[in-house]
C-alpha cells in the first residue's frame, strides 16, 4: 500500500511540475481534433458522453475530452481560463458570451422541468394558490411572499427563475433576500429549517418529501423557456481548423437527440452514467426526470426558433443588472447560426 | 506546553473524555429526529475505515490524501523559499527594505480565501490555482516571520563576527541567517496550517480528487457520513502534520532548546 | 540611523508603492497587456468602489451594508471565541484534570480548519449569522485558549507562593495573582484573536449568505467581475489593518509594565 | 601623568579621546580627555568603578565604537573599525549558539579561508590551552558559564590578535569559578604572550592579573592614577604587599578628587 501511495505522490507532483512548466504541445495534424467539453452532471452530460461511447466522435474526425460540473458558473471559470473549448450551459452561458466573449451555437435541450422553488407545505406562502388568474398554479401572494428569504445558486437559470416568479406578483430582490447556496447545501439548510424557500433541480428535486414539501413554482408554471445551449470559446470558434469538428459535433448531438426519442436507450445511458460515476440509483425513481426534459431533434430545431430562451434570458440578466446594455448588444452579436444551419444541412444529407 | 503528569494518567483523561464525547454525540444522533439523518459515531468511524480500503470518487481515503498533500507540498516549499529569502534580506538590507516592504504590507493583510475568485480567473480551475493559493497563504507567514528574524538579531553577535574578522556578506550568512532560523520555524508552523486550510478552501471550491473534494461529493449526495468522515482524515492529517513540523523542529533547534 | 539615510530609504519605499500602482495601471488599461476580465485596472477598482457605495447591482447590498454585515460576522464570532476561549485556556492552565482532560480534544478540534466545519454548520445551526459566527469562532477561539493557558502558566510560582503564605485559597489566588499577571499574554491572545477572525470571515460567509465581504467577492466570481472581487479583496485588506493598528496601539495604553 | 618605564613599543595609543551619548535629554559625557599607551606583551587593567564608561573605551580601542572627539592609533595606524588583530572577549561572552565550541573557536580562522590543516591545528591547540578538550562538539547551551567564558577567551586568541581586549569577562561568574578562571587566564597568558587589555571593577582581579592598572574616576571619567604592579607571579591575594597595594588603590578610588 505504502509503494503505490508514494507512487502517486509522485506522478500527482511530476504532473504538476509538467502543467505548471511546459505548455503541452498540439496534437499532430492528422489525428482527429480534440474537443474539451464542459458539461453539466447527470442529465444534462448524456448527450456528449452518448457520443464519445459510441465512438461517433472518433468516426467523424474529432475526440471529446469531457469534465463535469455542478453549476454553470464553475463552466464559466472554465471558458474564462481557456480550459473548455465547448460546453453546455443554462443561463449562466450568457456571462460568458459578453465577458468571455464566448459564441453561442444553438440550443440542445429544453431542460425547464425539475428548476422549481419549494416551500414548505405549513408555510403562509403555501396557503395561497392561484392569487394570479394567468398563473393557476403559482403559490403565494406579495404579502406572503415579501420579506422571504430564499435559497438558491445565484447567477444561474434559478436566479431568472426567481425574479421572473417575483415579477408577475410585482416584486422585485430588494423585497425579499437571496441566500447564495448550490442545490445540495440549499437543500439540507432548508430541510433543517432554513429559510421560506429553496430552489432546487433534478435530482435533488426528488430529494423533498410530497409530504412536507410542495412545488411554490417552476420555469414551466412561470412561463420562462429554459433551454440548455452550445456554447464554443472564441478562440475555438474562431480557428478556421475546427470548423468542421465543430460542425460534426453539432450533427452527432442532433443524431444522439434523434436516438434519445427511444425511452429505454436514453433510461439505459442513464443508468450507465450513474454507474461510471459511483452513484447508485434507483431507475424507476429517476424515469421520470429524464423524460421530461427532452433533447431537440432535427425536426424541433427546423420548427421552433431554439435562442428565443437564451435572448429571454440575457436580456433579464440586463434588466436586474447583472450585466450592462452594450453587454446586451455584446450578446447577440455573439449568437451565432452558420455552424448549426450547416449542421442541419448535412444532418438532412446523412441521416434522413 | 507539554507537562507530564506520567504516561498512563494523560492517555486515561485523554481517552476518558473522548469516550464522554463520542458517547454524547451517539446518544443526539440516535434520538434525533431531523430530515437529514445524522450519523452516529459508530458509522462515521465504519465509513471512515471502509473508505480506507475502497475507492471514493476515483481513489481511496489514501490516494485522496496524497493528492492533497503534494498540493501542500508543492506551494508550501515554494512559499518556504521565497518568503525566507526575502524575509531575511528585508531584514537585514535597508534598500530590500525599503522596495518591498510597502507593498508587502499592501497585501499581507488580505486573507488567503479571499484570493480565490482572483486565483480562478488568473490560472483557470486545474491545479496551478491551488498551488497560487496555498503558496500565497504560507507566504505571508514565512516572510513575516524571517524578516522578525532577522530584524531581532543580536548586536553583539555581528560586532564578535565583524571583530573576527568576517565580511559583510559572510556576517550576513553566517550570523544573520541562522539566528533567525528559530523564528523562520515559528513561521513554519503557522504557514503549514494555513497552507493546509487553504488546500482544503481550494479544494471545495473546486476539484475532482482531494479530500476537500471528498467533503463536498458527500454534501453533493446527501451523504453526511461520508461528510463527518472526511473531516476525521483532514483531522488526523492536520494533527500529524502539525507535530511532524514540532518534531523536526526540536531536532534541528537542538542549539536552542533553552530558548522556546 | 542617521537622519540623512533614514530620510532616504522612506523616499525609497514612497517610489516603490508609487511604481506598484503605476504599473498595475499600464499592465491594465493603458498597455491591455492583461485583459480587464483578469484583473481591473486601479482606475476601474475606484469607480467601481464609487459606485458600489450606494448602488446595489448587481450583488444585492451596498458596500456599506457588505462592510456592517461583515463586521456583525466576524464581531459575533470574537466575542464567542473570547468569552469561550479565555475561561477555557485559564480553567486548562489551573486545573491539573481539566489540561489532562481537554487538552487532547483541544489539540485535535485545532486541526480541523473552519471551512472544513461549514457543510455541518448548515445542517446543525443553519445559515443565519449565529452559524456564521460558529466558524469564525471556531478559528477566533484558538488564540484565547493558548494565550491565557500560557499566561497562566508563566505566573511565577513565587507569586503563588507568596500569595498562599497570607493564606489565599487556591481559586482567591487565581483571581488575586495570576489572572493579573497573565493579562498581558490574554490581550495579546485577544489581538491574535481578532486578527484571525477578520482573517475566518470569508470562509465563513462561503456557509451561505446574502450580503459581507467574502460574499461580494463570491458573487464577483459567479458574475465573472473582477472588479467586484479586488474591490472586496482590497476592502477586506484596509480594514484588517485598520482592525490591527487599533490593537497595537490600545495594547501599548493597556498593557503598560508588562514582560515581554 | 609620567611615562612609566618603556617595556615594549606601544600597541595601542589613545590621544585626547571624548564619548558623549546625545539622548532626548541633551548631551551625557562619559569619557573625558583620555590620553594613555599600551605596551607590547603588557597586561593592563582599566579598574574604576561600576558605571564609568569602562566597557565603552574598551569597545573604542576595539574599533566597535566611534570616538566623539580624539582617535586611537594601533601600531601607529588610526583604528577604524573593529578587525581581527584587536580581538575582544566580552562580559556576555556572545558566542555563536548555533555553533559547536569546535566551529565558535575556529570561527576567524573559517572566516579568513585558512587551510584545512592550519584551521584544525590551531582551533585544537587553543582548546586545549583553555581546557576545553572533549568538548568540541558540544553546543555553548550545554555548557557551563565558567567553560563558556572559556570558549570566548580561546575563540579570541585563535583568530591571532595583535591585541586581546577583554570586558569584564569573569563579571558573571560565581566566586567560585571566578578565582579559577584568574588562574587559568594567568596561565594561559603565560604560555602565549600577548597585550591584553583587561577592564574590570574588582580590585583582587586587577592586583592578580595586571603588570599595569589605569584608574578610572566616575563619569565622564578622566584617569585618576597609574600603578605599576611588579610583584612576582603566581601572586597570592593574602600577601602583605598584595593587601598594602589593595588598601592603597581603594582609598584612591573612593577619594573624589
Amino acid at each position: 500500500m505504502k509503494k503505490k501511495a508514494a507512487a502517486v505522490l509522485m506522478a500527482a507532483i511530476t504532473a504538476a511540475a509538467a502543467s505548471l512548466g511546459t505548455v503541452t504541445a498540439l496534437a499532430a495534424e492528422e489525428e482527429p481534433v480534440t474537443i474539451r467539453v464542459a458539461t453539466l452532471a447527470q442529465q444534462l452530460s448524456l448527450p456528449m458522453y452518448y457520443i464519445s461511447e459510441q465512438g461517433w466522435d472518433v468516426e467523424n474526425g474529432f475526440k471529446l475530452e469531457i469534465t463535469t460540473f455542478s453549476q454553470g458558473t464553475g463552466i464559466n471559470e472554465a471558458l474564462g481560463s481557456g480550459l473548455v473549448d465547448v460546453c453546455t450551459i443554462g443561463a449562466a452561458g450568457v456571462n460568458s458570451c459578453c465577458i468571455y466573449d464566448a459564441v453561442y451555437l444553438f440550443s440542445h435541450e429544453d431542460s425547464a422541468a425539475g428548476q422549481q422553488v419549494m416551500v414548505r407545505n405549513d408555510s403562509p406562502i403555501a396557503q395561497e394558490k392561484g392569487y394570479l388568474e394567468d398563473y393557476p398554479e403559482l403559490l403565494g401572494s406579495p404579502e406572503t411572499i415579501k420579506d422571504a428569504t430564499i435559497l438558491l445558486p445565484m447567477g444561474t437559470g434559478s436566479q431568472i427563475n426567481v425574479d421572473t416568479y417575483l415579477d408577475r406578483f410585482g416584486l422585485t430582490e430588494d423585497d425579499v433576500t437571496l441566500v447564495n447556496m448550490d442545490t445540495a447545501p440549499a437543500y439540507q439548510a432548508f430541510v433543517s429549517g432554513e429559510g421560506d424557500m429553496a430552489h432546487t433541480c433534478y435530482p435533488t428535486a426528488d430529494e423533498y418529501d410530497p409530504e412536507q414539501y410542495t412545488v411554490a413554482f417552476s420555469m414551466n408554471t412561470v412561463g420562462l423557456p429554459y433551454y440548455d445551449n452550445i456554447i464554443a470559446s472564441r478562440s475555438f470558434f474562431e480557428d478556421e481548423k475546427n470548423h468542421d469538428a465543430l460542425v460534426a459535433l453539432c450533427v452527432q448531438l442532433l443524431r444522439t437527440a434523434e436516438t434519445f426519442k427511444d425511452d429505454t436507450v436514453l433510461m439505459d445511458t442513464m443508468m450507465a452514467w450513474y454507474e461510471l460515476n459511483g452513484q447508485t440509483v434507483d431507475r424507476d425513481k429517476i424515469e421520470h426526470q429524464v423524460l421530461e426534459r427532452p433533447f431537440f431533434t432535427y425536426e424541433d430545431l427546423s420548427s421552433i426558433d431554439a435562442t428565443a430562451s437564451f435572448k429571454i434570458m440575457a436580456e433579464f440578466y440586463a434588466t436586474i443588472g447583472n450585466i450592462t446594455e452594450e453587454d446586451l448588444e455584446h450578446v447577440f452579436a455573439n449568437m451565432d447560426d452558420t455552424i448549426i444551419s450547416e449542421a442541419l444541412s448535412v444532418y438532412a444529407e446523412t441521416y434522413l | 506546553m507539554r507537562h507530564n503528569y506520567g504516561k498512563i494518567r494523560v492517555v486515561l483523561y485523554g481517552a476518558g473524555t473522548f469516550l464522554v464525547l463520542l458517547s454524547l454525540w451517539q446518544i443526539a444522533a440516535m434520538t434525533s429526529n431531523s430530515e437529514i439523518g445524522f450519523p452516529t459515531p459508530v458509522a462515521v468511524i465504519g465509513r471512515f475505515f471502509h473508505m480506507l480500503s475502497n475507492k471514493v470518487g476515483s481513489y481511496t481515503i489514501w490516494g485522496h490524501t496524497l493528492w492533497s498533500l503534494s498540493r501542500v507540498v508543492i506551494g508550501y516549499l515554494l512559499a518556504c523559499v521565497l518568503g525566507v529569502v526575502l524575509g531575511l534580506t528585508m531584514g537585514w538590507f535597508p534598500y530590500v527594505k525599503a522596495l518591498f516592504k510597502p507593498v508587502f504590507d499592501l497585501l499581507r493583510p488580505i486573507a488567503p480565501l479571499a484570493w480565490i475568485p482572483l486565483a480562478i480567473l488568473w490560472f483557470g480551475i486545474g491545479e496551478k490555482y491551488k498551488y497560487f493559493l496555498i503558496f500565497i497563504a504560507a507566504f505571508v507567514p514565512f516572510t513575516l516571520n524571517s524578516y522578525a528574524g532577522a530584524v531581532r538579531v543580536d548586536r553583539q553577535l555581528i560586532g564578535a563576527a565583524r571583530m573576527l574578522g568576517a565580511s559583510h556578506s559572510q556576517v550576513f550568512f553566517r550570523i544573520v541567517v541562522p539566528s533567525a532560523v528559530p523564528s523562520i520555524f515559528s513561521g513554519a508552523q503557522v504557514a503549514l496550517s494555513n497552507a493546509w486550510m487553504t488546500m482544503l478552501a481550494a479544494e471545495m471550491v473546486r476539484s475532482s480528487e482531494g479530500i476537500g473534494w471528498l467533503i463536498i461529493a458527500g454534501q453533493g449526495i446527501n451523504d453526511m457520513t461520508q461528510m463527518i468522515a472526511g473531516m476525521l482524515a483532514i483531522g488526523i492529517v492536520g494533527f500529524l502534520l502539525a507535530n511532524g513540523m514540532r518534531l523536526l523542529e526540536r531536532r534541528c533547534l537542538v542549539w536552542n532548546n533553552q530558548g522556546k | 540611523m542617521k537622519k540623512k539615510s533614514k530620510l532616504k530609504f522612506q523616499i525609497i519605499s514612497i517610489i516603490s508603492l508609487i511604481a506598484f500602482f503605476a504599473i498595475w495601471q499600464l499592465l491594465t488599461d493603458v498597455y491591455r497587456v492583461i485583459p480587464s476580465t483578469m484583473l481591473p485596472s486601479p482606475v476601474k477598482v475606484l469607480q467601481t468602489i464609487g459606485m458600489k457605495w450606494s448602488v446595489k447591482k448587481p450583488d444585492g447590498s451596498t458596500l456599506p451594508q457588505h462592510i456592517l454585515a461583515s463586521l456583525q460576522v466576524s464581531g459575533l464570532g470574537f466575542c464567542l471565541g473570547a468569552v469561550i476561549g479565555v475561561p477555557l485556556g485559564v480553567i486548562m492552565a489551573w486545573w491539573e484534570k481539566a489540561d489532562l482532560s481537554l487538552k487532547p480534544v483541544f489539540d485535535f478540534v485545532r486541526t480541523i480548519p473552519p471551512i472544513a466545519w461549514i457543510p455541518i454548520m448548515i445542517v446543525l445551526l443553519g445559515i443565519g449569522v449565529v452559524a456564521k459566527a460558529s466558524i469564525v469562532f471556531l478559528s477566533a477561539f484558538i488564540p484565547c485558549v493558548i494565550n491565557s493557558y500560557t499566561g497562566i502558566k508563566a505566573t511565577k510560582t513565587v507569586h503563588i507562593w507568596v500569595a498562599q503564605t497570607f493564606g489565599g485559597s487556591k481559586t482567591r489566588t487565581l483571581f488575586k495573582v495570576a489572572i493579573p499577571t497573565a493579562l498581558p499574554y490574554i490581550f495579546t491572545g485577544l489581538k491574535v484573536s481578532l486578527n484571525s477572525s477578520w482573517g475566518a470571515l470569508v470562509a465563513a460567509e462561503m456557509l451561505g449568505s446574502a450580503s459581507g465581504l467574502g460574499y461580494m467577492i463570491q458573487m464577483g466570481r459567479l458574475l465573472s467581475r473582477a472588479d467586484l472581487i479586488v474591490v472586496g479583496m482590497i476592502v477586506i485588506g484596509i480594514i484588517g489593518t485598520i482592525l490591527s493598528a487599533f490593537l497595537d496601539s490600545l495594547e501599548k495604553i493597556v498593557v503598560k509594565g508588562e514582560v515581554r | 601623568m609620567e611615562q612609566s618605564g618603556k617595556i615594549g613599543k606601544e600597541k595601542l595609543s589613545c590621544r585626547g579621546i571624548t564619548k558623549s551619548f546625545s539622548s532626548s535629554s541633551g548631551n551625557f559625557e562619559v569619557l573625558h580627555d583620555l590620553t594613555f599607551d599600551v605596551y607590547e606583551n603588557e597586561f593592563l587593567v582599566l579598574f574604576g568603578p561600576g558605571q564609568c564608561g569602562k566597557t565603552t573605551l574598551l569597545y573604542m580601542l576595539a574599533g566597535l565604537e566611534e570616538c566623539t572627539e580624539g582617535e586611537v592609533f594601533h601600531n601607529g595606524e588610526p583604528v577604524t573599525g573593529p578587525a581581527p588583530s584587536r580581538a575582544v572577549v566580552y562580559q556576555t561572552m556572545a558566542l555563536f549558539p548555533w555553533m559547536t565550541v569546535w566551529d565558535n573557536v575556529s570561527f576567524s580562522q573559517k572566516v579568513r579561508k585558512a587551510e584545512k590543516k592550519v584551521i584544525a591545528e590551531r582551533t585544537q591547540y587553543f582548546i586545549d590551552l583553555v581546557g576545553l578538550t572533549g568538548f568540541e562538539k558540544s553546543y555553548p547551551v550545554q555548557l557551563s558559564g565558567g567553560m563558556k567564558q572559556r570558549v570566548g577567551i580561546a575563540r579570541a586568541y585563535c583568530s591571532d590578535p595583535d591585541v586581546l581586549l577583554m570586558d569584564e569577562p569573569f563579571g558573571h561568574l560565581d566566586a567560585q569559578t571566578r578565582y579559577m578562571m584568574q588562574e587559568s587566564l594567568g596561565k594561559i597568558w603565560e604560555n602565549e604572550k600577548r597585550t591584553i587589555v583587561f577592564v574590570t571593577n574588582n580590585i583582587e582581579e586587577a592586583l592578580y592579573l595586571a603588570d599595569r592598572i589605569i584608574l578610572l574616576s566616575d563619569c565622564p571619567s578622566q584617569i585618576k592614577k597609574e600603578y605599576r604592579i611588579t610583584l612576582p607571579r603566581p601572586r597570592s591575594l593574602v600577601s602583605p604587599e598584595f593587601l598594602k597595594l589593595r588598601k592603597e588603590i581603594t582609598e584612591q578610588m573612593n577619594m573624589s578628587d
